[in-house]
């Protein structure tokens, strides 16, 4: 098949692709606190005209009781240039458990130790159970597992000063930190909180620090002063890999 | 559509979550709490808060802390009887360090007890017009058909929540739930007056019940349906909470025996304490409980742990019973949480919800939605929401708890929660009759699942029955959630009964609901 | 209840609602010509914050064979000022059939004559046949039923030129013209065209001229030279009570 | 799942069909068309366009418009062979008035029989190679499980038609249809080469065929699937797109033995003697057409009209023995288009689908998704199909035409047809084993709707055995669309064979096609 006649995605002005090359189309739906006139409609419509859309369609529109909803499609001219993106991510090998026993054995000759907890008024677990425990997730083992890694996993509700003294008493090489809630920003507010913490315990260079969770990401990590951050998707194996690599390279030994 | 489940293994089920909860229930009947004693002082008309916003509730408690095993209630109703106080004004004397109770003891106990008795029993009329007004409304606009359209309002501010909440009654929302702030359920208090600033959830309170109790009956009015407003009898305050509930017209309380234990890492005994005199209040106020057995899933997987939502269903129907609610007032917990990817999820649910009808044939089943594998991917989500309404109507449950599309993201926005209910009353609607034309073919893959899980749960159940139910949930047979049994908050409130221990409320609720059965 | 510390909406600055009072919130989704890689969820991000949203977040991305697809969820600043939107409305009085038939009777002592079709390559005749044809539509009869309306429903894929004529023949009171294809904007192009033939014709002046279709609004017909326009949710009597009213303004007897 | 339906009602409904075509059946044989010939010329090699881009096929039926009767594939066989020219250099010679054959009569019209006949023959080889490819495909890759995920693309331009395509494959897609610009079914020639801006759709070429197969077959093997690439024998077209399609390896067409009169107000005869010779060439082929009733249910109402849906399977089912096809070629159409909103509206689309099934079983059964109560609300929409995939998935239907939710905006875009594999994959994926576990009720809702739309189906086939199929559209007995005998466009392209006609086609054809039985 001759893909030459096929008009190629230019990589500095890309845009939104409905069915045609930079159409620029897209979807979007939202609530106004009025009821459905022709006037709110018309609202709609001009709210996404305001957002620069070209063509914007009220598709759909909907009184839900005293405010309506609106479903609106339209176009946009706005690009992104593709080439100026630069997107931090954690730089790890992608290594295997048993890979990860072995660089800790050879690297370090020791265990290192890793404490992780929920912190804050957050009780969602699951994502650091995911890493931590045994069991693991979707088929991969948590760092409980890992024959050369002391894992302890405090749990949910735990305040940060309680998880910073579990991590002194116990030598943490690295604190794994959990924030599922993030309404109202509050797990920017809890995380920065354990790296004042951490700082002042003057256990900050000899300690990893790693938050992850469904709406974290390692930009806002390193943002927040925390070495890495992971995201959905996140395996022990990844989190594992980052430890090793990194203390390496800090010569953490 | 039925199963055809074996009768017999059923009811052998049933005799073994009798087992299990016997001997706890001794240790329920051996033990009060703050919390207990605090619902007691509120159902003797105590209300308001100090200075500090310490509820008076709380003041008398902690400052009779060390009498709670003879019970409160007959001390802080003879006190202030002799001191010709109304309860408010005995509370509030205490709190400015007026009056001193520490050592105080009444000349008569009988006649303390008979004060507190009287104090309870006028109070509790209240209980009985808010009843009555509902019965008026429901005899005036008739009874939804189930399942009915269950959603959440969270947004904090009681204000929006009211908004939003008649906004979804006008869109055919049956069923209110506010949700509460998310570290609510670890308070040893429950706050005072209109609330503005929750997080995750707005704060349960008795003026929140009120305000949000008034706008649904207003907004029921205009559109001639009863509206069931729903909060959380859980956590440390559960039968204040649910006290609070039945003053203001509640219709339904999330009241698990044993959600506290594992989700909140509250202390066994006085969870399994408290939720007992917060049913009987649900019985006397005539509120379903719905129970949480829909959490286990979102740490379990809802596969392998099916057979622990049974289970755990059997005990909390057992609890339940002993504390007198009648099964059309348990709303007992199950989840639609299989990841749809599974090859088969759909029959895993379809068993699964079939199999919790069959057992519950007479309770209303409060039935929820799937959220541990809802993404941000919010058409996905609507699909699989899709099938859940359609799930819930073909196998006839109850209370339907709406998912929401934005589940993965945030609390519900309103155009969240009105997409979920069009969904459910287009997919109720359009399929209410299936069932009568379906039928399960005798040995099918269907059979065979609801079978094995029902055995599962019957080997889990005598399992307990040996061990005992406290050594059970500390092995994490629950929701792969491990507590010890004199681990969690709030066991320091826990106080064994002296022999002199007097409160008469349990009597009394139970007059009506006994008179019931 | 008491509704005055419920926040009240400025109809001056109206905004999307989330859940809460002018939070902005909006939803939106769309397809970037990109492979799925965190440049393109980057480039997703940026597309959205393009369009002026705040804390725009990715809570969706999935690769679709090449391109990727992003749902956004984030929030505007813009307002809409509702009280300066003026939205054209068909005005008229909304009559029964009887009414109607009553109407013509009084005012105009004869039948009057609607003509109807489908324009250009437009086969979609539902919408058309809903407002003219005997059965009508969602129980609302067709002008066809009306004892005072001669009615001919021309169908579908109606040269233009075709319906003029056979106006013209009947010397028909209203034309009617449906367009539900919209696709590269070729109804306005028939449309526009019908315009004109009409005017050529030298018989604009007593013709009414009145189009419809799920994307035609009151607005657009206006600008497109018609006398009204009708979208979704249209009834043959909302027809008819236009055609007489105008009638009568315009001394059309 | 089975209805249980009474099977001797069903083979009564076959009988009366039969008898209903029969008389269509006479005049078939008794006329040829422009189409039919033009059709019969690509089947002997000949191809391309002139200057103008006047099919060479057009050219050489006007330039001997006056002799169809006699057909027109041994005189221009004779005359090419004669001159010692192609048929293409012929019809370039004519086009050019360089040659004029009006008056043309071949010396031995056995010999000029032969010779189209031979021209024939070395045609349909290139169709058996594209036959062998794809049974190779097959083989390597393995059978698709039913229901097929059909997409259509339809941008206009092939090229981003294909970029779509191929995607959609990576996605998961099975069957890639390429929907035609808007008025090409009233063209009365095929265009020639490729297209980029179509109206709509995208234009049905030789070249874009073309084009589009090697694309699928590109995507098909990175993915190790063979693809299905459908497209429209319809139109005043028919047999030519036909022919093209079997030359190019298409493997469904879309084909209906009334859609064109109906829909499209092609004259009936021309529709009827089109559709059998473009029915010829794809069971050659072995194309599966995919009918059109599901068109009926965007005019008439899918709960009044169901029974018209049956009876018009039906005669297309009979037209379709007439012309070779085996039940495996026939993806019968039907709909999922009662209004959700309808009470019980799921259970009228259960029992059709139903119905559909059984009546057909061994037809692999076109299933169209909700188009005409789509509305610009895509959450509602995707809903809609997620239950109309649920119901292709439970009642076994074999081609899955997978609905958009814009339907009611546009042509899918990339993302919508994303969403509508997604949702067809989480749905099959969860639910293939459910049919296995129920039985509909004897007597229930469901069977009781089916067998009154049997009923009706019957009745109304009798009604037409008797006033005559012709009448029977007149009056408006499908989609509540009239359509007059010797109205409609293209009527005067159909002629009524001679006495002298010959046209080797059909024979050979045959011989393949009664082979197989
Ligand atoms: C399960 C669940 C619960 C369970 C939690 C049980 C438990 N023990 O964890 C229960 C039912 C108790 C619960 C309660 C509440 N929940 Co909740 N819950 C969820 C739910 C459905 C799933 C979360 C989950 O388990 N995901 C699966 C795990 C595996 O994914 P993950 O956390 O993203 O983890 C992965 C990565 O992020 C990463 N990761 C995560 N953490 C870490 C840490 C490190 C160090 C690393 C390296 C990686 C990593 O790796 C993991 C594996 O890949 C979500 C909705 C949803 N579908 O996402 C709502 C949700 C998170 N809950 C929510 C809310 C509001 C609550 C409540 C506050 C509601 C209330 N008012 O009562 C309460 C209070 C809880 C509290 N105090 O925190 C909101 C949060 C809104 C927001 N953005 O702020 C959500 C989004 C639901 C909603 N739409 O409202 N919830
Ligand atoms: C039914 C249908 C068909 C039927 C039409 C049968 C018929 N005889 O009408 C068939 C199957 C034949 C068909 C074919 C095609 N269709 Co079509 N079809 C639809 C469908 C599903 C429903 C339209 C409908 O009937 N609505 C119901 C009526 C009652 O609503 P309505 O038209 O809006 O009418 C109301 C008002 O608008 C108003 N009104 C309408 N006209 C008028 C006129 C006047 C004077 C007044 C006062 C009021 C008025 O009053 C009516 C009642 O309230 C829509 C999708 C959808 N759900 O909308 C696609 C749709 C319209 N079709 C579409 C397309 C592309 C086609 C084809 C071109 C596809 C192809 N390439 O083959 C063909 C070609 C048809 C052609 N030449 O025009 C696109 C149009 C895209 C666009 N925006 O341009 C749509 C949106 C589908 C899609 N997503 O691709 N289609
Ligand atoms: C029984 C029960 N109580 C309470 C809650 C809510 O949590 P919290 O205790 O934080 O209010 C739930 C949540 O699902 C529940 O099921
Ligand atoms: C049999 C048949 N042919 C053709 C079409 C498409 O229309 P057109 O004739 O415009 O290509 C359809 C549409 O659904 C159809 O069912």
């Amino acid at each position: 098949m001759d893909a030459t006649n096929v008009k190629q995605v230019d990589p500095t002005k890309v845009r939104p692709y409905g069915d045609t090359l930079d159409d620029g189309a897209l979807q979007m739906s939202f609530t106004l606190p009025l009821p459905l006139t022709p006037e709110s409609i018309e609202a709609a419509k001009q709210t996404a005209l305001g957002l620069g859309l070209r063509d914007a369609s009220v598709v759909h529109s909907e009184d839900l009781g005293g405010y309506s909803f609106f479903v609106v499609y339209g176009h946009t001219r706005k690009t992104i240039d593709l080439t100026q993106i630069h997107v931090p991510k954690v730089e790890t090998k992608v290594y295997s458990r048993e890979q990860i026993n072995e660089q800790i054995r050879t690297r370090f000759g020791r265990k290192l130790v890793v404490v992780g907890a929920c912190i804050g008024t957050d009780a969602h677990t699951v994502g650091i159970d995911a890493i931590m425990n045994m069991k693991g997730f979707d088929g991969h083992y948590g760092l409980e597992r890992y024959e050369m890694i002391e894992a302890f996993n405090l749990g949910a509700q735990v305040p940060p000063e309680k998880l910073l003294q579990f991590a002194v008493d116990h030598k943490a090489d690295a604190i794994l930190i959990s924030q599922v809630v993030t309404g109202r920003g509050f797990h920017k507010q809890n995380l920065t909180r354990m790296v004042e913490l951490v700082e002042a315990a003057g256990i900050r260079q000899r300690t990893l620090l790693i938050c992850g969770g469904p709406r974290i990401d390692h930009r806002l990590a390193l943002e927040l002063g925390f070495d890495a951050g992971f995201g959905r998707g996140a395996y022990a194996e990844h989190v594992a890999g980052f430890i090793v690599e990194k203390m390496s390279e800090r010569s953490l030994v | 559509m039925r199963l055809g489940l074996d009768t017999g293994k059923i009811a052998h089920a049933r005799e073994l979550a009798r087992a299990v909860t016997k001997p706890v229930l001794e240790l329920i009947f051996a033990h009060t709490t703050d919390s207990v004693e605090r619902a007691t002082l509120r159902l003797m008309g105590l209300e308001g808060a100090d200075a500090d916003g310490v509820p008076y509730a709380n003041v008398l408690v902690k400052h009779l802390r060390s009498r709670l095993d003879e019970g409160l209630a007959p001390l802080a109703a003879q006190a202030a009887q002799e001191r010709g106080l109304s309860l408010n004004e005995l509370a509030k004397a205490v709190s400015e360090e007026k009056i001193d109770l520490r050592a105080y003891c009444p000349a008569d106990p009988a006649a303390a007890c008979a004060q507190a008795e009287r104090l309870i029993r006028r109070r509790l009329t209240r209980i009985d017009e808010m009843l009555q007004t509902r019965e008026r409304y429901l005899t005036e606009f008739g009874i939804n058909q189930p399942p009915w359209l269950y959603v959440i309002v969270a947004t904090g501010n009681i204000h929006e929540d009211a908004v939003q909440a008649k906004m979804a009654v006008r869109q055919g929302a049956t069923v209110i739930a506010v949700i509460r702030s998310t570290a609510q359920s670890l308070l040893d208090f429950v706050p005072e007056g209109i609330t503005t600033e929750g997080f995750g959830g707005t704060y349960a309170t008795q003026a929140n019940f009120r305000y949000m109790r008034d706008a649904l009956d207003d907004v029921g009015r205009e559109v001639r349906r009863y509206v069931y407003l729903v909060n959380y009898a859980s956590g440390l305050c559960m039968p204040e909470i649910a006290a609070m509930g039945a003053l203001e017209g509640l219709d339904m309380m999330l009241n698990d025996s044993m959600y506290g234990i594992l989700f909140r890492d509250i202390n066994p005994l006085r969870t399994f304490v408290d939720q007992h005199l917060s049913r009987m209040i649900s019985a006397y106020g005539e509120i379903i409980i719905n129970t949480g057995e829909d959490n286990y899933l979102t740490t379990a997987d809802a596969v392998e742990a099916a057979h622990t939502v049974l289970a755990s269903d059997l005990l909390n129907e057992r609890f339940a019973y002993e504390a007198g609610l009648p099964a059309h007032l348990m709303g007992l917990g199950h989840a639609f949480e299989v990841k749809p990817e599974l090859p088969d999820s759909y029959l895993y649910e379809l068993a699964q919800a079939l199999l919790i009808r069959e057992v519950f044939p007479a309770h209303p089943i409060k039935y929820m939605p799937p959220t541990k594998h809802m993404t941000g991917d919010i058409f996905r989500g609507y699909a699989m929401n899709t099938m859940f309404n359609f799930t819930g109507v073909l196998t006839g449950q109850g209370i339907q708890l709406l998912g929401m599309l934005t589940e993965a993201m945030h609390t519900p926005y309103l155009m969240d929660r009105a997409l979920a209910i069009k969904n459910a009353k287009m997919i109720f609607n359009s399929a209410r009759g299936l069932s009568d034309c379906l039928e399960i073919k005798p040995g099918s893959w269907l059979v065979q699942r609801a079978d094995a899980v029902l055995d599962k749960a019957i080997a889990m159940l005598a399992t307990i029955a040996d061990i005992g139910l406290f050594k059970a949930i500390e092995q994490g047979m629950f929701a792969d959630i491990k507590r010890a049994p004199d681990g969690g908050k709030g066991g320091d409130g826990v106080v064994k009964k002296a022999a002199t221990y007097c409160n008469p409320l349990p009597a009394i609720l139970g007059e009506k609901i006994h008179g019931r059965h």
